[in-house]
């Protein structure tokens, strides 16, 4: 390059010139010359023009994103629109947490400790002792909860208690093959079984004490994937006894970012035989050498496979620590009465969008008469993308369709009264 | 700052945030409709979270991020493998634009995101010289199973799913390569350098067989070293009927130098929180690319990102796609900050990107062989790319001191390098990648920390042996945390298992 | 960090940032008109700017803030008469939506700031009780000109300007009151508080005269003492044919307690990053706002941002407009934070945030008084409403150490105060003002630095002497300051006069 | 309040009344004892009704600005469109920067040494030793700038070296009354000659050397408002002897912010009879009690209304420190060749801009044949409001009306070619 670019400080000719000459070196082909000539690309790459100032690039971007369609959204299904306070944006956004990676414990402890708070502010909201450094999402993170259950039942099945989405679903299949497999019965091959609370429809199934029972009577393990959203309201899976909680903590503090903000959590009690099958990182309380001095460090690193590659358990790998971080901020920005009164709140607008939408002539909800929350099943008279299509023109994403005639809808704190109304007064135009 | 822990900054009553009410009329229509939540099912006990109003949560968590030392705040070489390169601050601003954006959304809404991830999907492809590319996997670990994951699909496809359970890695690999593998289900084996640094061909052609299901390798490894003979490596798994993939963690320094495809791979897989410049957020978000010639194509996970020449869609990948490996179409906001860099720099910049990283390299070697007890193991004398792993093992014998102590110390002024390139095959270990965003001075600063910190192992060893001096905090006890009995993985746990145990 | 001044790190050849280039059709068709500029005209050297990489520009500034002690990161009670209190976030977030509006904009085309200008018009209004109000000046000082300039017009208006002469104000309220006055071309009539600290109304009565343009007075004053006669002020002013003009710097503690209106003023004014929460930002941009009687609106500057129920409009405010006071409607970033503080709180939450700034500042008050060697002079043994300001003469007595050493003292303990209330008319000051943005625990918290940093000054007084110890720098020698041969604002004349000269 | 407020953490109801006890008060009625019963308000405020949560005041405050319309503009007069670097809303962004105030040179270091940058990097860009850390706006630095001269000089007069803003004018005539008038002769009551570089219609007075020259033979100062943006391309007004130089910092990284990114810059020789004229704060670079540390802290600082209240220069107080510390980032980004790129882009542009208009029937340019930078004034056929409310009515903003049938319109490195052309092409449409 002829000049320097901004990226790149060495890239002044001068300078280069030098280094080259301080290390003795003719030209930068000299460091190359292990890799053969056959395996050389001998022209430049075919890449699009680059923008030559930020301006440019700004512009740019900026033009192909303006492309995005704004409008009313109401869909859910595992990213959720909630209202992300400036705070969390605040701390996710700040350079030393922004750009910090594999420090030590010492010149990183903000890093470390923030870390183990967000795993203590989950535990207290999920009734466990145990939780992760975060996965990379939930799927991941309901994926590994049963291969952990699997390897500590010594069982291969797992049966599936409720509907789970078709996406997540094959998530876990690929995760589990050739290891584990699915079953419709419970048995003394069943290592767990699992179920979503809510699940994949919206629903808050009241039997799933009964089946974590069940399961524990089969000699097999219950994990429940969660909405933490939720339990600010929802009594903790672990109070009814789960053995394994996991979920996505995207609700907590991250936008949706077009699937971006994903991050996934697991907790389990504290367990030995639980604790020891975690591919993730697990960061604890230690004393240092001054008394009284909190230090953190990674719990039984032994178990990952940083520590001892295919010996660990599974992998682990850079995934979504700033969420864990984040999702830290929020709660503890909510504390216990924001999280009672969020999840109440999204409760009571769930249950006046399912009044005003099943009331519609043309529209019927296939489970009424069950709690929600956040999200519930809509069925039309009429084919859904029909339906959604002409929502979509007039500015409203009314929800995600599920097959058929059926879509999943979405209503949670951001949605006021007047957008719930909205909603329901384009539906029913839209099937008059 | 003497920060205390979030939970005890509590204040019953304070509050942070307030979230929205249900309007009046909604809970005239509807009423409370978790208070009517059965018993068992209804949160009978609050969260013990802390109660803490909105400035105090801001300052605590401010204070911790000053106690973090991040990329932007210091000259960071020492994370070596985990390419640190500059994460530039305006593609944080160009991804708020997709902040509140649904990854649901019909794709006629979404035509800009989609434009910018199949425009990263193809300019990946070239880099790496595949057919095709899909930027789903959350990471790079997450990459590498996915490339798992479509070898094993592969292999099914053929009905060679029992067969082949083998799957060969190299120790200066990624430790993701050899447990990725084994999660599959694979037996590992591990290839070890022979004398020269380079994986040792012979033990590769010892292991493979009709059940090799792949080689996994990164080339250059770990240790900086380029491997001339990776197509060899590549053909003599394609002969007894594997696959080869190449981990691409260590692309920076070979950026459009040679590619996957010229060496005959027919997987690869990039991270884009290396090579790209997506920032390393303490861990995550990240993200990860695979590539694919255009025989393993229909494995690769759904839906994909394509173009029609008019619009851009999500389309189904058929049926032998080893399905979703991570909810829906990957890390956007990291898409969006990769796609952005490489449009500020081109084909031209990208090289400039990958011979700055060397230069800095080899010149960050020179600089460092002429301190005492240093020493970079295997092929003495040669160039490296864009790492090199350097032992302290003479210092270590000398004095005493320890690699890691030396990483502490040097903390003290400010920069630091890590040490968990476990097993140790290299003694002593320390990783040093500079890459192609830190200046020469920063360089001769760096070097001259790692001089200081030697000297005093040398002159005043316990000063280096008990460091840090200058960090918030000094030494774990690290015992503790292997012990189940003591081990505290939250408050609850701590106030359970330690302090009220007292 | 010890981090180097900017102009030390400049590369030759290294770029920060590249700006756009005209594109080639542009240069064939006008060429280069910077070149073709006459000498004389056209630049001959360049200008001596350092060259230097993005990331070590983000990084030197990265690292001056982490030098900083921001109002985020500490108990920030000690910069008195400031009211630092919480700026919430959300509100920097929301103003990134006016970032790029033009501010000449037709007013159609920006009807959403108009409303927010106008809606923050009204809010002040009523929390003044003023007929009408502008936003126009950029900061608490800015105001007070723009009320002294409404004021000399007023009477210039009435054939009086020339018989007016005089202003008078108080010792304790802002300098910037009599250094308006005086550039205005005032006389300035200063009076000092009685033994009860109150202002001496006595002396009031002596001063005023046909000469009397107006009053300026702050209520309470920065010693947190409330006049309880200021209606009495007032009217002797008036009784002249005077104005009286209410700095209202110190009104966090009496929103919805008292306003300007009840006391009877013709003219008051709001520091925006004051009382409504806008940022301190370094020392601005910031923001004032001027409310007036209807008697005294013909004079605001214009344009006025009006509403006729339909569409807000930009007026010219008539021929009595002392015309414009800044450059548009004001510092729109901050008028949009300060409306939404506002609106985040309502009448009822700014009365929250009054009574709990008084009762905070007496808790404070209380506490402080139990360590040795500080007092609370004037009004002994009563309340105070927002701040206090305290005196260490007692301790300055014992122990020779003066209040400005203890202040940098409490700074190694991350807390600090400032000294700047010159005149000394209180001894050896320190101003505290809590504000409702402290916690109990925070307030407990910079106590008890007081108190460490009281008994190091009686007990190790040279530890307190020669203070900070933890800071980035140790004390200026001063001295060089003041001399015209020493002085360097700028890096060429501290090369020039200094480094050159050696 | 029934519940504590975010923003208030004393505001719990137990621990404000806890307070209460501890300092002897049964009532927070008590601590306003001082104010008399007929200055108390007896109601609460008639303020609107608050949001109660930050959901909901992002979301009114949202919808309030979305009120605002977007366009391609082509506005400057005063306040100009540039790219701004992220790196300097980084900077500016960053809670230690953005909340500290008052702080001693030590706990403050950063802001300032951020701040002398600032003064030192102005310096180069202006060939001057002495620039003062910001006060309000370009209008405020000029007004006092002039009365800067006429204390130095013991003269009264000023005389205006050409166009000069209508509101610029506004405000250094309200500024200077009592103290000092205008003149339409250069004799021996004149002050200063004030000019503007470029001036108010973009034009660069080629002449201006001249008049400083002659102000000089008069016995005048030279106090000359320049836009720092082209002094990359532009010989500085120090380099032909203008005594005080003054202007606004806005371009150099502020973003428009409706007007809220204007910050104003005085400099001068380091010159004692102008330097203890100043009224801003002046940082000084000074050694430590460590040998060879460098420190901060205020020169002369006795000048100042804060040191001697009404004995001080005019007056000084909070004003623009933080776009002070920006300007500061922005110069180190550009670097000398960054600064001459950005201003010959834009000389080109802007002459693009003419080009492409002035060959538009109905238009005529009054200066074709100045160098312009940044701006120009247009002369339409048809009254200027009826061709801006055309192109309004298109998305595009062209220019600020001026009088009858003239507008200025604004070019700088933002505008592309395209942008260009469009405009051009619009302006043919609607005088077509």
């Amino acid at each position: 390059m002829d000049h320097a670019h901004p990226y790149i400080p060495n890239s002044v000719p001068e300078v280069r010139a030098a280094m080259l000459v301080s290390v003795g070196a003719v030209d930068v082909e000299e460091f190359y010359a292990d890799i053969p000539a056959d395996l050389r690309l001998h022209r430049p790459l075919l890449l699009p023009e680059p923008m030559r100032s930020e301006a440019e690039l700004v512009r740019h971007v900026g033009g192909l994103l303006d492309r995005n369609v704004d409008g009313l959204s109401f869909l859910g299904g595992g990213c959720y629109p909630h209202h992300v306070p400036a705070v969390c944006d605040e701390v996710n956004g700040r350079a030393e947490f922004l750009t910090a990676y594999a420090g030590e414990p010492y010149e990183d402890h903000g890093r470390f400790q923030a870390l183990w708070e967000y795993q203590s502010l989950m535990g207290e909201l999920l009734e466990l002792d145990v939780v992760n450094v975060p996965t990379y999402d939930g799927y991941q993170a309901a994926a590994t909860s049963i291969r952990m259950a699997g390897r500590v039942t010594g069982r291969s099945k797992v049966l599936l208690g409720g509907p789970v989405s078709p996406d997540k679903l094959s998530k876990i299949t690929d995760y589990l093959r050739g290891a584990m497999t699915f079953t419709d019965a419970l048995d003394e091959d069943t290592a767990c079984v699992f179920l979503e609370y809510p699940n994949h429809h919206g629903v808050i199934d009241v039997e799933a004490p009964t089946l974590v029972a069940a399961a524990h009577a089969a000699g097999a393990l219950a994990v429940v994937s969660c909405n933490p959203m939720a339990l600010g309201v929802l009594a903790s899976p672990a109070s009814f006894g789960a053995d394994i909680v996991c979920g996505d903590i995207q609700p907590l503090g991250m936008h949706m970012q077009y699937g971006g903000g994903q991050a996934g959590f697991i907790a389990t009690r504290d367990d030995e035989r639980l604790v020891m099958e975690f591919p993730s990182r697990l960061f604890g309380l230690v004393p240092t050498v001054v008394d009284g001095e909190y230090g953190f460090g990674d719990v039984a690193y032994d178990r990952t496979s940083f520590g001892v590659r295919e010996e660990g358990k599974e992998w682990v790998g850079t995934a979504a620590a700033l969420w864990g971080i984040t999702a830290g901020v929020y709660l503890s920005l909510m504390g216990p009465t924001g999280m009672r009164e969020i999840g109440s709140t999204i409760m009571a607008r769930t249950a006046y969008a399912m009044r005003l939408l099943g009331a519609i002539p043309g529209v019927t909800l296939p489970n009424a008469d069950d709690p929600h929350f956040c999200e519930f099943v809509v069925e039309f008279v009429r084919p859904v993308g029909e339906i959604l299509d002409a929502l979509r023109d007039r500015g409203i994403f009314a929800g995600l369709p599920l097959d058929g005639h059926r879509a999943l809808v979405c209503v949670t704190e951001v949605h006021t009264q007047a957008d719930i109304e909205l909603l329901a007064a384009s539906v029913r135009e839209v099937l008059a | 700052w003497d920060e205390p822990l979030v939970f005890e900054l509590t204040q019953p009553g304070e509050r942070g945030i307030l979230p929205p009410l249900a309007e009046p009329q909604v809970t005239a229509l509807v009423g409370d409709p978790a208070a009517a939540l059965p018993d068992g099912i209804r949160r009978a006990t609050p969260p013990a979270l802390p109660e803490i109003s909105q400035n105090r949560v801001l300052r605590h968590y401010l204070r911790l991020s000053q106690e973090t030392l991040g990329a932007d705040l210091n000259v960071d070489v020492g994370q070596g493998t985990c390419t640190m390169k500059y994460s530039p601050k305006v593609n944080d601003v160009l991804i708020r634009r997709i902040a509140e954006l649904h990854p649901a959304r019909d794709p006629a809404t979404v035509q800009g995101v989609l434009a910018i991830i199949h425009g990263l999907q193809g300019m990946l492809a070239e880099v790496s010289g595949m057919d095709a590319v899909t930027v789903q996997p959350g990471a790079g670990s997450a990459a590498i199973w996915t490339n798992v994951a479509m070898i094993r699909a592969y292999h099914a496809s053929r009905g060679e799913a029992d067969q082949r359970d083998e799957i060969i890695t190299t120790i200066f690999s990624h430790p993701s390569n050899a447990a990725c593998a084994a999660t599959a289900g694979y037996k590992v084996v591990t290839l070890y350098p022979d004398a020269d640094g380079y994986p040792d061909i012979d033990a590769l052609k010892a292991a493979v067989s009709e059940r090799t299901a792949a080689l996994l390798i990164t080339n250059p490894e770990d240790t900086g070293i380029f491997n001339p003979r990776i197509a060899e490596f590549v053909d003599i798994v394609h002969s007894v009927g594997g696959l080869a993939s190449y981990d691409q963690a260590n692309a920076n320094g070979i950026l459009g130098i040679t590619r996957a495809r010229e060496a005959g791979f027919d997987l690869c897989h990039f991270n884009l929180h290396k090579t790209f410049s997506t920032p390393h957020a303490c861990g995550g978000p990240a993200a990860g690319a695979c590539g694919v010639t255009a025989e393993l194509a229909p494995f690769l996970p759904g839906p994909l990102v394509t173009f029609d020449g008019v619009r851009y869609d999500l389309t189904d990948p058929g049926p032998l796609s080893i399905g979703k490996v991570r909810p829906y179409q990957g890390v956007a906001g990291n898409i969006v900050r990769a796609y952005s860099w490489i449009m500020a720099l081109g084909a031209e910049g990208l090289r400039e990107v990958a011979e700055i990283a060397v230069l800095n390299n080899n010149y960050l070697l020179t600089e460092m062989l002429k301190i005492r007890g240093v020493s970079a193991p295997y092929a003495d004398g040669r160039r490296r790319i864009e790492q090199v792993r350097y032992s302290w093992e003479q210092l270590h014998a000398d004095t005493g001191v320890h690699s890691e102590d030396l990483g502490l110390r040097a903390a003290d002024f400010g920069v630091h390098y890590w040490t968990s390139h476990h097993p140790y095959v290299v003694a002593e270990p320390a990783t040093l990648e500079p890459t192609e965003s830190y200046s020469r001075t920063d360089l001769d600063e760096y070097i001259g920390v790692m001089r200081e910190v030697a000297r005093e192992a040398y002159e005043s060893p316990d000063t280096v042996r008990t460091a840090p001096h200058n960090s918030t905090v000094h030494r774990n006890r690290e015992d503790t945390l292997d012990d189940p009995g003591t081990w505290a993985v939250t408050w609850r746990a701590y106030r359970r298992k330690i302090a009220d145990a007292r």
